[in-house]
């Protein structure tokens, strides 16, 4: 076993199964962490494809910023107790969900196989992005050059994300009656 | 046994993509919803880097950049909007919200 | 020659007569609306007089009018008129019912008199727009702006189930004429197609529709005829009816029925036979017989009426059966009679509704199985209510005579069955309308009034006045019919 | 003159209908003398006009009056004429010259009635429309007055309107004359589609296929069966004796209900071209004659017997028609006209002198108190039973004899035809016998306060027992009118037997009620064809009717009353699925989801 | 390119941009006064859609590598979307103060939201389309549980942006396919690809194509990705409805028709393919139509009975966007039904707006009942927009349906036109019904008062002005929307 295919299958099985504890953990807190986890192997995941910019970033904003967003927002709802949700449901509904979700996954399976036979649209092989100056620096190119829209484009997003979270997430004010 | 290859990525991503889609359709936990999301995401992440890969191009990993910005303001929002309904209801459980009904 | 303005002026008329109801105070409503009406009706006998009186239809002719006007020019739609023979007589008709309407007193001048009075004449523009129509759109877009007023007419002085029957009217009228709209559409696209250019005028549609196949021509035909089967109404389509008729204030009952019920007529007479001549050819056995089982079904449901209003309803249903057939018989002398018998029905059922409202406003109701004998004590109303009965079942020598009897004479050369079918309903007809006057007026004063029955008053001078007028039509008309067909 | 004949009823209606219809208006009475004068004066002068018109009518031919263009459609083109031809001009002098007599008549015998002027006006709008029917030039005109004459009929029959039976008999005898009517109005349909036209010049002479022309015929004798009272239709015409007197002895023994005949007679060149046609009409005739004469022997009412005496007496005459001698018909139709006029008004001059009593068993010995009235009726009982020199005689004999001889005639149809006759004797005879012998059978005092009629209401009676007794001698003028059946003379033997079938049922009627204590015999419809009838249509009406009225609320209204509930019904269970979840609807999302990619790339690939 | 001329296309845009600056700061300067933040953010839609306006004939360009293409649609729609925004800022006003929820977030967030949807329907690019789409809807989510303390606010927040982030990963994910199949997220790249490639039965670029859509059926609530619609409007603060009914909308199904438009579905190898979508469109149609002609007439709450209308109407735009495929027919019926709807629904939701508040239960039929003795005027307007709703002449809604009818007619779909005909007459009874409530039956003791303002009042007598307007003279309007091409 050559070691690309040792690494996938390990980060594969560690991506897969820790999704799985997402899930299916009764404590949010359990939950959180197997998404760590999770985000860490699709880092190890990225470092396979010599996506290393991805796999940093991975790391330091899923793992680092939005997990601890979520285990924050977690501890001040005090919400690390195992909660039995996953019960209330009916076994028909889970049934059902679990054999519709087979099926989507099987027909978008079916459908991801059919590109095992396609030839490239571009030519930016590892070395040719190696002669570029390495992954990050042709990355920044691109997104200073044709995404600087996109870039831009996000700083608003970010800024709608802030409004809103403030707006949510803020206390009483003027013009604005009840107890919060 | 075969050499790895890029589409066994895709594979694991839609697998990771469909347990985000059924956590996020089993959990009553929102908190444990937004992080189905957020799991949805990272596989989609996965499948552009590495349709990428196989297209020799870097626009997926330039993606990828974005949909975390997303992805992160978007679990702010959604956080923002927990608390709000915890405020309101002391609870994050989804089933306590089922007043809007026909 | 008479210029196009005419058209114009004709179909303007009512529309500032609206305008002008507005601004006339409540209690002068009435007199407004009356003489208002009345001028309507002289000036629209004044400008289609050259039609109206010329002796032969050739002699017509000469003052047919054509007018187009163009408005929406992207989708091809303008606002298309044609004033000629049959036309011409059906303006004089929503005028003089307008009039009559308008006359009746009722809670329709005591509570908001204004929006009676300015619905009336809006629903007179709409019909005058929707007789004068040789634009599919144009007549399609006056056919729906009826509906406007006369839900008002229903909706705010209709009687207590005046909310459900506004509904199924209007739901079944809608769903009849959307599919018109349906039809209209394939028909522009055909015109579209053939030409590269958006029209809905219906000399351009004529045009085009000559070299299409009749199979492609069958269902834009059917859309048209489920539209007025629903509209005239034909059995089995005529569901609303009775309710709309027993719940719609007298006036509107007596528009709905006068001259609402003519425009599917005219819709047929403008637009199904010419366009669809050989659809409606191939059919003709199967239309033939629907509408010899709408006289005499809804002939049968007359007679089992136990109160006028609903008696009536269904007689009319069964005389537009008599009309349909003439139409039907596919011959311009079947057209013709079909118009002459509805000018009948027309002044016919108004008179009778009319009158009808007298009696519901000495007697308090108009149930038929109480004994009622009012005739002892209102002769001279009872007398025009004969009349009116005389003229319904159509005795020689009234208006209906003549075109119930075209109908049949031409209705027989298409189709002998049918015809003879359709004449037993002659003779249900005598059953009915002669039980209804039997029941209201003769036999002895019955105890089921309310004491004060005989307390008032024989019909008032200007009531009389109104019934000579309409009187006289039928009489001149069972005379001198021919002055109504010049189609 | 012509158009003058018709003009003065015409005038008479409508100055007698303002005039009433105004003073009932203003509550106040027409006066009975004045109304019936002008209505009276109308009629003389109609009379006058028609007399004056007979003499203007060519050896052979007609004269036309065209007034104006009724209504043309097409090729079709209707014009209002009048047409005086021999035929026409026998009826409008029966029609005018005894509706004037009884005109005059109903001037004494309405006068306490409120609504006299109204009567009179209805009186002379009958006239008016009778006048139209035997002058009409065009089938529609004939129509006009045939379905006119139904009209005043109508309202006469139903003059008492406050009495419900008398309404009832009115629309009874409109409705079933509309049954006729629609055969007429069939009737011209085929006469229009095979001569191209409707004036009766060319219909008359329309040449028909052997079926149409079957159909033609029976449609025509349809009409005639519903406005002459024949079988199947004839039952109208007893209970139409719910009208005042004088009515029942113009509109329904004298005039509109022989217009059937008329109707044939005018037509006969069609008619005749149809043999099973001919026979069928025949065969009616005869039938009629016999049942309705039974049934006759059956009544106690006095009108009532005169009625169904006037239905029986039409059935000879359409016995005539039907072997082809409609002269002998038209014959008929004069004489009886005399006859049977005569015999109402005597008989209203007996309910009049009785305060309204119609009961035969309730009269008797009224010969005494009733001089006028019982020598009149005399003339018309001589009349009715045939016995020379007296006018019915004549045409009756006429009638036997063609029965036989013709060639269409049969011994089986003089054979009933002889029945018929022996029973009219009988029931008439009985009639006699009990209203005018022996012993008086109502109260004293009822009998002490019989009195003669009024002068104007004797001098009717008189004029038309005059012409009972002559009116037979004036047959000449009538064969003019239809040369092809020139009155052949008359067999002795034939004579001589119908005389001896009278005489036979006179004395056993006479035999029978000669009993000083007459047993009062109950009212018995023989047959029971009214009951059937109401029971078959009525109820056959009522059934199909309500089998309508199931349709119109079960279907028609279910049908729409099941589009709205299933409309809503679906919406309701469209709506069961938003269950507020929000995990739910992402599920039902993606099973929609993964449905259609399923599809989708399926369709694809 | 010069950074001049970027920016003298992008100038609405920009403008835009600044002024949710602006107003940012206004509202940071002056935090005890909403009147700023309002005065700045209709100020800056104002010169939004002025500025739009202005150079709407301009020809369209593709700027930013091709990312982003401003063209007369995009001018236009933005315009568009400046009026809504200047009428929700005027409409909400009175509502805000009456909820107690006057914050000036609302006018950043409408300012963010518009600035969104006028990105997304320039984008280019599926990835700024993503983005774009999340500017439009964080926005739009916090606006949905705007009304913080109430739990149904809370709840329709929740539901929609639940159901939207995982929708949002739907079409990324179906984007990732695209790129897969294609190697390019860019929409000018896919479009190529699709004319070279000899068919059409990639799979991949068939299930992407498929996702992308699926996710934009879910924002223009085509059944059966309808369900959170109905629960949304109801909990939804009102103006916010309005917002989620007209801005997003409109702006949802311009991109759905740009992405069905997506592929060179008229090349040769594709018919297949292009068949497949069409049928797929057909049965969301009937599904849309049927779900929501049906489901409205049961409908006694009238923000739910408006969601099933929008159900309804994206039924009929089905219609024009299968017209659309056809060879030689534009997206002109969509256009114009979108902006016909608009007008009218502007003024409908504002209406909606002016109910006193009864609990949190929203306005029910029965808040209605006897309006004309007690408010003639709002009785006008009220059924003047519904008319317009259900399609009557002599409004603006008969033009719309009369457009999609016709050219659907025109393209073959005479049965389906059928159906929706038959279907606007049931739902026809449902928007009438509020109608013979106000008119017909009395005051029910438990209605509703109702009390406008006048600045709520004037937009929806501007809405109104519009509806009949365009109802009797649609010809210039008719005439611009369908010389606009959509951008590929």
């Amino acid at each position: 076993m050559d070691f690309p295919l040792l690494a996938f299958s390990v980060f594969s099985t560690i991506a897969i199964l820790g999704s799985l504890l997402v899930i299916f953990k009764k404590n949010p807190v359990s939950s959180a962490f197997a998404l760590v986890l999770v985000f860490f192997a699709f880092a190890g995941l990225y470092a396979l494809l010599g996506a290393h910019l991805v796999a940093a970033l991975q790391i330091l904003v899923y793992a680092g910023a939005i997990m601890v967003l979520f285990v924050f927002v977690i501890m001040l709802l005090n919400q690390d107790e195992p909660v039995h949700d996953l019960e209330a449901t009916g076994v028909i509904y889970r049934v059902v969900s679990a054999l519709t979700v087979t099926a989507l996954g099987a027909i978008l399976v079916r459908a991801v196989l059919a590109s095992k036979s396609m030839t490239p649209s571009g030519a930016l092989t590892d070395e040719k992005i190696a002669s570029l100056g390495g992954n990050m620096k042709a990355i920044s190119e691109q997104l200073f050059t044709d995404r600087v829209f996109h870039f831009e484009l996000t700083s608003f997003l970010l800024l709608g994300a802030i409004v809103a979270t403030v707006t949510l997430a803020k206390r009483k004010s003027r013009g604005e009656e009840g107890e919060v | 046994m075969t050499a790895f290859e890029p589409w066994m990525l895709l594979v694991v991503s839609i697998l990771v993509f469909c347990i985000g889609l059924l956590g996020l359709i089993l959990r009553k936990n929102l908190l444990v919803m937004l992080m189905s999301i957020e799991l949805m995401l990272n596989a989609v992440n996965l499948c552009f880097v590495t349709f990428s890969k196989m297209h020799q191009l870097l626009d997926g990993h330039l993606t990828v950049l974005f949909v975390m910005t997303v992805a992160a303001a978007e679990s702010a929002v959604g956080l923002g909007l927990v608390i709000a309904m915890f405020r309101n209801l002391r609870s994050v459980d989804s089933d306590q919200i089922q007043l809007l009904r026909d | 020659m008479e210029t196009s303005s005419s058209l114009s002026f004709l179909l303007t008329i009512p529309l500032l007569a609206v305008v002008i109801s507005w601004v006339i105070p409540k209690a002068l409503q009435r007199i407004y609306a009356i003489f208002g009406s009345a001028l309507i009706l002289a000036l629209t006998v004044y400008e289609t007089s050259g039609i109206l009186f010329s002796s032969t239809t050739e002699a017509a002719k000469a003052y047919f009018v054509d007018q187009r006007l163009e408005w929406v020019s992207e989708l091809g739609l303008s606002a298309g008129f044609r004033l000629d023979g049959v036309s011409a007589w059906f303006l004089v008709l929503s005028a003089l019912t307008t009039l009559v309407a308008f006359y009746l007193r009722g809670i329709w001048y005591r509570k908001q008199p204004r929006l009676f009075v300015s619905m009336g004449f809006f629903l007179l523009f709409a019909l005058n727009s929707a007789f004068l129509a040789t634009d599919l759109i144009t007549f399609y877009l006056s056919y729906e702006a009826v509906f406007i007023p006369m839900i008002f007419m229903v909706g705010v002085w209709g009687e207590n189930q005046k909310a459900s029957a506004v509904f199924r009217f209007f739901l079944m009228s809608f769903a009849g004429s959307i599919l018109m709209l349906v039809a209209m559409f394939q028909l522009m696209s055909m015109h579209h197609a053939a030409t590269g250019q958006w029209s809905s005028h219906l000399p351009d549609i004529l045009k085009v529709v000559a070299n299409v196949p009749v199979e492609s021509l069958l269902w834009p035909g059917a859309g048209f005829l489920l539209a007025f089967a629903i509209k005239v109404p034909l059995v089995p389509f005529h569901g609303w009816l009775k309710e709309v008729y027993v719940n719609a204030p007298m006036p509107g009952t007596i528009w709905m029925s006068a001259i609402l019920s003519k425009l599917g007529v005219v819709g047929v007479i403008r637009f199904v036979l010419p366009l669809f001549p050989a659809v409606i050819k191939e059919y003709q056995g199967a239309l033939l017989a629907v509408s010899a089982v709408s006289v005499i079904y809804a002939a049968l449901l007359a007679i089992r009426s136990n109160e006028g209003k609903t008696l009536l309803a269904y007689s009319s249903i069964s005389h537009l059966g008599f009309v349909m057939l003439g139409l039907f018989s596919l011959s311009s002398e079947g057209s013709n009679a079909g118009v002459l018998l509805s000018v009948g029905h027309a002044v016919t059922s108004g008179m009778l509704f009319y009158l009808l409202h007298q009696v519901e406003e000495r007697s308090g109701n108009l149930d038929l199985t109480t004994s009622k004998g009012l005739a002892t004590a209102y002769p001279v109303l009872f007398s025009g209510l004969f009349i009116a009965v005389l003229a319904s079942v159509s005795l020689p020598g009234t208006l209906n005579f003549g075109g119930e009897f075209l109908v049949l004479l031409n209705a027989y050369r298409a189709s002998a069955l049918c015809t003879i079918l359709a004449a037993l309903g002659v003779i249900l007809g005598a059953v009915y309308m002669l039980r209804f006057f039997q029941r209201l007026g003769l036999g002895k004063t019955g105890t089921a009034n309310p004491v004060d029955v005989l307390v008032k008053k024989d019909l008032s001078l200007a009531d009389l006045l109104m019934v000579v007028l309409l009187v006289g039509i039928v009489i001149y008309g069972g005379i001198n019919p021919g002055i109504f067909m010049k189609g | 003159m012509i158009t003058s004949m018709i003009l003065f009823p015409l005038a008479g209606f409508v100055i007698n209908g303002a005039w009433s219809l105004w003073s009932a208006r203003n509550g106040t009475r027409v006066s009975p003398r004045v109304s019936g004068s002008i209505a009276t004066t109308a009629m003389v002068a109609a009379f006058m006009a028609a007399i004056m018109a007979r003499a203007q009518i060519p050896a052979t031919g007609s004269i036309e009056v065209d007034c104006f263009r009724w209504f043309s459609l097409g090729s079709l083109s209707v014009d209002f004429k009048l047409r005086l031809d021999a035929l026409s001009s026998i009826f409008t002098l029966v029609i005018t010259g005894v509706g004037a007599m009884i005109h005059l008549y109903s001037v004494s015998y309405m006068e306490e009635d409120e609504a006299a002027g109204k009567y009179f006006a209805y009186l002379n709008l009958f006239c008016f429309m009778m006048l139209n029917l035997v002058l009409g030039g065009t089938l529609p005109q004939v129509f006009l007055g045939w379905e006119g004459v139904g009209l005043a009929s109508y309202l006469l029959i139903g003059f008492w309107y406050r009495e419900e039976a008398n309404v009832a008999a009115g629309q009874k005898a409109f409705i079933m004359n509309r049954i006729g009517d629609l055969g007429f109005l069939i009737a011209m349909f085929i006469g229009y589609k095979y001569s191209g036209s409707l004036d009766l010049t060319t219909v008359e002479k329309v040449i028909l296929p052997a079926g149409v022309g079957t159909s033609f015929v029976l449609l025509i004798f349809l009409a005639c069966t519903g406005k002459s009272a024949q079988l199947p239709l004839f039952t109208w015409l007893p209970d139409a004796m719910a009208g005042p007197t004088p009515v029942s002895a113009l509109i329904h023994a004298a005039t509109m209900v022989t217009s059937g005949v008329y109707l044939l007679a005018r037509l006969s060149p069609v008619i005749s071209q149809s043999a099973t046609g001919m026979a069928v009409i025949a065969g009616i005739g005869a039938a009629t004659a016999l049942i309705t004469a039974i049934i006759a022997c059956f009544q106690r009412d006095i009108k009532k017997v005169l009625a169904y005496s006037t239905v029986s007496q039409l059935g000879f005459m359409f016995a005539a028609c039907g072997v082809g001698a409609f002269g002998a018909g038209v014959f008929h139709v004069m004489t009886h006209a005399f006859f049977k006029a005569l015999l109402f008004l005597a008989a209203g001059s007996v309910i009049h002198g009785l305060h309204g009593e119609q009961d035969i068993f309730k009269m008797g010995g009224l010969k005494k108190k009733l001089p006028v009235t019982f020598w009149t009726f005399t003339a018309g009982w001589a009349a009715i039973l045939g016995l020379p020199p007296f006018s019915g005689f004549f045409s009756k004999d006429e009638i036997l004899h063609q029965a036989l001889v013709s060639n269409s005639g049969s011994a089986w149809l003089f054979g009933v035809l002889l029945i018929a006759a022996v029973l009219t004797a009988f029931y008439m005879t009985r009639l006699y016998r009990l209203v005018f012998f022996g012993t008086p059978r109502m109260d004293q005092a009822k009998f002490d306060h019989a009195h003669e009629s009024p002068v104007p209401m004797a001098l009717p009676l008189v004029l038309l027992g005059v012409l009972s007794l002559a009116g037979g001698f004036a047959g000449e003028p009538v064969h003019l009118a239809h040369p092809e059946s020139a009155l052949s003379t008359p067999t002795w033997v034939i004579m001589i037997v119908s005389v001896i079938a009278a005489a036979i049922g006179a004395t056993i009627a006479f035999r029978r009620y000669s009993v000083s204590e007459v047993k009062a015999e109950p009212t018995s419809d023989v047959f029971r064809i009214d009951a059937v009838y109401s029971k078959l249509f009525g109820g056959g009406l009522g059934v199909i009717a309500s089998a309508s009225q199931w349709l119109e609320e079960r279907v028609v209204q279910g049908m729409i009353r099941m589009v709205a509930a299933v409309t809503d019904l679906s919406g309701n269970m469209i709506r069961v699925l938003q269950v507020g979840s929000a995990q739910a609807y992402l599920l039902m999302m993606i099973i929609a989801l993964v449905v259609m990619v399923f599809y989708f790339m399926k369709g694809v690939v | 390119m010069h950074m001049n001329e970027i920016i003298q296309t992008l100038m609405p845009w920009l403008i835009l941009a600044a002024g949710i600056l602006v107003t940012l700061l206004v509202s940071v300067i002056r935090v005890e006064s909403k009147r700023p933040a309002q005065f700045s953010a209709l100020l800056t839609l104002v010169l939004t859609g002025v500025s739009a306006l202005q150079t709407v004939s301009l020809p369209g360009e593709a700027i930013f590598s091709g990312s982003i293409e401003i063209s007369s649609l995009t001018r236009i729609l933005l315009a568009l979307f400046s009026l809504i925004g200047v009428l929700f800022v005027v409409g909400a006003d009175r509502y805000l103060s009456k909820e107690k929820i006057h914050l000036s977030d609302y006018y950043h967030l409408l300012l963010i939201m518009i600035l969104g949807a006028g990105i997304m329907v320039a984008a280019k690019d599926l990835v700024v389309l993503f983005i774009a789409l999340e500017v439009m809807s964080l926005p739009a989510y916090t606006l949905a549980g705007f009304r913080r303390n109430d739990s149904r606010s809370n709840e329709a927040a929740i539901k929609y942006f639940v159901l939207g982030g995982a929708v949002g990963a739907v079409f990324l994910l179906g984007s990732a396919f695209l790129f897969g199949a294609t190697g390019s997220t860019q929409f000018p790249a896919i479009y190529s690809w699709s004319r070279q490639s000899v068919t059409g039965s990639n799979l991949l670029f068939a299930a992407g194509h498929f996702l992308v859509i699926v996710a934009f059926l879910f924002k223009v609530a085509a059944a059966p990705f309808h369900f959170w619609k109905p629960d949304v409007y109801e909990g939804a603060p009102t103006p916010v409805t309005g917002l989620m009914s007209t801005l997003v909308a409109v702006a949802s199904f311009v991109t759905l028709v740009r992405l069905i438009h997506l592929p060179a579905l008229d090349s040769t190898g594709w018919e297949v393919y292009a068949a497949s979508i069409k049928t797929t469109i057909r049965v969301l149609a009937v599904a849309s139509l049927v779900v929501g002609s049906l489901v409205i007439i049961t409908q006694k709450n009238l923000k739910r009975l408006f969601a099933y209308s929008s159900i309804s109407q994206s039924g009929y735009l089905m219609l024009g966007v299968l017209a659309s495929l056809q060879p030689g027919h534009g997206i002109a019926p969509v256009l114009i039904y979108l902006f016909g709807y608009v007008f009218a629904a502007v003024g409908l939701f504002v209406l909606l707006s002016q109910s006193e508040p009864r609990g949190d239960t929203g306005v029910e039929l029965v808040d209605l009942t006897g309006l004309v003795r007690r408010s003639p005027l709002r009785t006008a307007l009220w059924s003047v927009l519904l008319f317009s709703m259900a399609g009557m002449p002599f409004t603006v809604g008969f033009f719309t349906k009369y457009f999609i009818f016709i050219s659907s007619v025109g393209s073959g779909e005479t049965p389906l036109v059928v159906l929706a005909a038959m279907c606007a007459v049931v739902s026809a009874y449902a928007y009438l019904r509020p109608i013979g409530l106000m008119v017909m039956r009395d005051a029910d003791p438990g209605a509703a008062q109702w009390g406008g303002g006048f600045w709520s009042q004037l937009v929806v007598v501007v809405s109104v002005i519009l509806v009949v307007f365009l109802g009797l003279m649609p010809n210039a309007m008719i005439q611009y929307l369908k010389g606009i091409p959509l951008i590929h």
